[in-house]
């Protein structure tokens, strides 16, 4: 719980390359890394999707079920997405229950899609008030170097827009496999979170780990296609000015528009 | 909770608000430092039907140990509801919300608290949501703020905390209950005015960047009434009714 | 877990004036402390109450909504008292599930509650063995003094005597509120409870904290407007006397009646 | 468990309860001290259709060492209903009743334990209910002073403890399970006989303050029954069977 | 955590005796220790067995009663079997959620029973798809001298073969118990359960506690009446080979078939 | 899984079994060393379906400290399943299942790990089962050995992995998930080659002793068959691909 020297001098090496205009990894200050999306990585999965951003690796499932509809939402189908980070992750990975710092990035994660409305639920309803489909996107992590907020959201966005649908119908009360059915999810659009840190003055875009663990604070944007911000959060132990904030509203429509070409393309032909 | 008519005018063509309320206006705030003989500090909030307890213990002594920091204090803040807080009973164990809540205020009062006054220690912020409306964690925020203060923790600034948000196409301040759950966006914001900085920024919804913008600054705005009422609360307790403490 | 020399001296202290006659605080020995009850204090649930017992303060916060029944009991609506410490309310109280002596608490509080017979379950029955009605007073501690047991089912039983109840009725076998209807929670009575610490030789009713960490024993007894007995909980490290416990069921009657005065007023016209 | 009449009669003219009782008669005792091979001390208890077993293990260190006390020794209790002992199988979790009654018991034992002839240890009863019956509490709480005894614990007195009640408008002593169902009052009584003290005392129904006062007094004529089988039952391991240990 | 030199010195008597053919109570090698089965130990179970191996006791109480079949399993009744190490069996024996030891004994001794099919599952319908009957085997161990999977297998078979079953018939779409009727509950074989340890290069049947803290492997091993191998379990912190395991194996039908005839016997005329 | 005959031939005229493969033919496997940055060694396999990652932090220092041996280091295993690993989603908590096989896997490893050189350390075996099929612990014990030595962990021998069972009367190498179902017995081995030691041994289902041996010897032969491919795996990442770590 003591911040080491070494934490102390990779953040003035950071701070140094910034007021210079590098970054540590020599990207420029609104460039994310690298992201490779595998879709389909785990066949027996109604949908899939292998993510790296960078050295950050994550794997999500999508499950899809027949399950009851919540209360005073029985004509609503069921989203849930879920965030694990596995312990052979990072040395610093502990078993057991979430961590806050896990619960917010699932929360996270699963509001930028569930408020981008990506996922239809009203075209998951098996009988009304009776039984629905329910869609779990869950997420794992595999190798952490920062950014799981983004990293995570692509995974989900990637197995979703991949994911294939059985069909039910209700028999004696009880849904009911149709065989040979089977369509894709019904998704609207599609959702792109962008993570930014602040360190001294600067705001990058997709840290890495030692930007993470050297920034001030961060705040992550969920944009949709018509360039509108469907989703917030603001985190880390300092603040943003006004004006930060606008322009991090603005890189994230601009960067988000690459990404999402990226996830496009890789969702296609699956 | 029964009776409310489905078909809700969320803005009249006089751009009076459901609960009668003009765009730029929040809803009624109460604010009380002080209040219990146990804690370091507290306060009390009434924010539109907002009534929530804070009380502050610390610094203090952590246990156990290792979970200390030798060269700062810590902060932990703990945002809970009351079972009898919401229109269904809550269930008492600690919801995924109530963590995330805990959190994101935690990381808003931050910037604020000099933690570095007070290496080994900790500062415990307790919230406890005794009636829940729209707008909760900006009303909690805002109350732990005061408490904080009233415990005589050195601060940097107030954070003041109130929500913007976009209902029938029109930005607003202070999005109430019935306005969250048909409005359009909400967005809760959390304010440093001394130090001008956003501590807490949240989004639900769907905003173009021009009234993102706009939002965001409503929001300002509406932190900076919060402040002035943050600041009489302590003035009323510290000057005016000195022999009551 | 060491008791101090600080414990010793105030244990000293009040033993002393005990043998005078007289308490740390001032009070006579059988005299309870001031009993203030704000009734209405959550508007927006079913029923509330605020109590401060001297510096012991609590809220009880009702909540009425339809329920399964138990097993075997199709005929009977559901009452469930519990109570939490919230850790604002002392610097030892710990967060997390609730200790022998919370588990204890809510137990002792809802027992003197349901052996007084007090909410009227056979009431509360929308359509037998499939739906009732389920009356849920949950009582949080917001500062302690001492004597929880006392306020805490002051609270419980302020509240519920100034519950409002709504009605429900069941369409396609689902129970569903009837709009516009309000009544008064059924009760049949007013139960009391009085604690009693031992310390020493003495007896003192209500002891507050000093008294509490004081005290050799301890008995809480509830009783009822017609004079008897309804419910008992001995506790602490030592024991009494045969004549000692038949002086506190007398004390517990007699005390008891001025407190449920007060109670009976406090709820008036709420 | 089926079969049984609903017409129960409680208490018939002669003054004979519905197990063949008369009002001042307790069910079947029967006592045994030791009986486990790892246990430091342990007793065995059917008290009518209650079947319990105790072990104590102690004096020892505690585990961690921040729940020790450098003044004295703790004792900690548990009282468990294994899944089979009650008609419907028993969830294996400890239920909020089990850690109630396990306090109870504790505090009806610590008058008696001298516990300050061993700082920084635990001594620890475990209480395992094989078959539950009425009054499992008190057959329990008989059995585990017992157990203590047996494992050497100094003690200034055995605690013992019987149940009173109140059948058809009388006072009776032990109430069994029908009589507990379908009466008006149970009161779980310990004591201790040399020192006249009442350690335990709990009370579910309706009494007067005259019936009151009898059920107290009933309960603690029950408890000197039971105390004389707690002493030959360890007169019976100590002295006729020494052999045997 | 530290293997002390007491532990060292026991285990070199061991072996040493063991070069000699001897064990340290006395034991030939294939020898278990006496077995005590009392049945019908807890009147009000519907089945019940106490059961010591040695100084190893334990007791095992069966419940019968009406639950809802697994889903696609609406054919079958329920057979569940647990194990609790009670603190009071051991000094080291702690109270809390069960550790991979004890889920391991549990596991293993369901396992034997459930592989052979003792409990005839297709008999316990209530009515298909609807409600079935479940059978608990609850096994508590009272006192430890070591080798649990024999000693808690031997008291579930006992219980099982003594227990009587109540009748079920769904009225109004409950169960519903039919009075005066108890049946015994259908079983079809009589598993038992052998376990072996390997010390050293020797194998010794039934190890007492100082030989299973000495051992350096075990195996557990359940066989049918037919001389059929049903059911096993490696575990212990080293290996066998393949002739090793081959002996068990033999060891196990023979011994066994003794044990068996000591389960019949002691479940006769209950 | 919808669409299958309930009429599967798990074995036909000619000794093929229901999904091609023959009585002594284990299906496709794939062993890869490494992969994983942050992990001090990690393996991937795929075996049929099966898909299990498997990541080796250590020697390393444990907390809580008295968790740790002075005489040796300690090996924890935990094997965990993902919720998309399987048909039904799989609830996240551990299952009593998990918590058996981890122990079982962590029993079958001890043998072959020297821990003895470590001191007071931890080494930690995190296996993740990304997709689940038949044999999957045989699977997971096998990936765990590589990753163990991709982690530099010194080893007495790797122990390799795989199932025998009996299906239509015949004993079959590597049961599938249809011939598990469907099948006689299933029973998962695992095998030091260079020690000739059986470290994991478990059965389901009824042989006779006859059946039984031949179970146990078909099980070796797969295991030297994947043995075969552990040591590729190995040599493949640290002779072949050199300049790739």
């Amino acid at each position: 719980m003591t911040t080491t020297v070494i934490d102390d001098l990779r953040r003035s090496q950071i701070l140094e390359l910034l007021d210079q205009g590098k970054r540590i990894d020599g990207r420029a200050l609104d460039e994310p890394r690298k992201l490779t999306v595998e879709v389909d990585a785990i066949p027996k999965a109604n949908g899939s999707a292998r993510v790296r951003l960078g050295d950050t690796e994550v794997i999500c499932g999508v499950k899809i079920q027949p399950d009851r509809p919540f209360p005073d939402m029985g004509d609503k189908g069921i989203f849930i997405c879920t965030a694990e980070l596995l312990p052979l992750s990072h040395p610093s990975v502990e078993t057991g229950p979430p961590n806050p710092d896990v619960i917010e990035l699932a929360r996270v994660v699963d509001r930028g899609i569930r408020e981008s409305h990506m996922v239809d639920v009203s075209q998951l309803v098996i009988e009304k008030n009776k039984s629905v489909v329910g869609v779990f996107a869950d997420i794992v992590v595999v190798d952490y170097d920062g950014n799981l907020f983004d990293a995570c959201s692509y995974a989900a966005t990637a197995a979703l827009l991949t994911s294939k649908m059985p069909k039910w119908e209700m028999k004696d009360d009880v849904p009911t496999l149709v065989e040979g059915i089977e369509l894709d999810l019904p998704t609207t659009t599609i959702p792109v979170s962008i993570t930014m840190a602040k360190i001294g003055n600067h705001i990058v875009v997709d840290p890495n780990s030692d930007e993470w663990d050297s920034m001030d604070s961060r705040i992550t944007i969920t944009t949709d296609p018509d360039g509108n911000i469907v989703a917030m959060q603001k985190g880390g132990n300092d603040g943003f000015t006004i004006d930060e904030i606008i322009k991090c509203g603005d890189l994230s429509i601009k960067v988000g528009a690459q990404i999402r070409e990226n996830l496009k393309q890789a969702s296609k032909g699956s | 909770m029964g009776g409310r008519e489905s078909t809700l005018v969320l803005l009249d063509e006089k751009g009076i608000r459901c609960d009668g309320r003009k765009v730029d206006e929040p809803r009624r705030i109460m604010i009380k430092a002080g209040g219990l003989k146990n804690a370091d500090g507290s306060a009390y909030i009434e924010f539109g039907d907002n009534k929530i307890l804070v009380g502050v213990y610390g610094p203090r002594d952590v246990h156990p140990k290792h979970m200390s920091n030798t060269d700062t204090g810590i902060l932990r803040v703990r945002y809970h509801m009351e079972p009898f807080s919401v229109s269904e009973r809550k269930n008492p164990a600690p919801s995924r919300r109530e963590i995330e809540i805990s959190k994101v205020i935690k990381e808003a009062l931050l910037p604020a608290v000099m933690l570095e006054k007070f290496p080994r220690t900790a500062v415990d912020v307790f919230i406890e949501v005794l009636q829940a409306d729209g707008g909760s964690r900006c009303a909690a925020l805002s109350a732990a703020s005061v408490a904080l203060a009233d415990a005589g923790i050195p601060m940097r600034d107030l954070v003041a905390s109130c929500a913007a948000g976009k209902v029938a196409d029109t930005i607003v301040l202070d999005v109430n209950n019935e306005e969250d759950q048909a409005g359009q966006a909400d967005m809760p914001v959390g304010y440093m005015p001394q130090l001008k900085k956003i501590t807490l920024l949240q989004l639900d919804g769907v905003l173009s960047p021009e009234e993102f913008k706009k939002c965001v600054e409503t929001g300002v705005k509406g932190c900076e009434i919060v402040y002035e009422l943050q600041k009489k609360a302590l003035t009323d307790k510290y000057f005016q009714n000195r022999g009551d403490q």
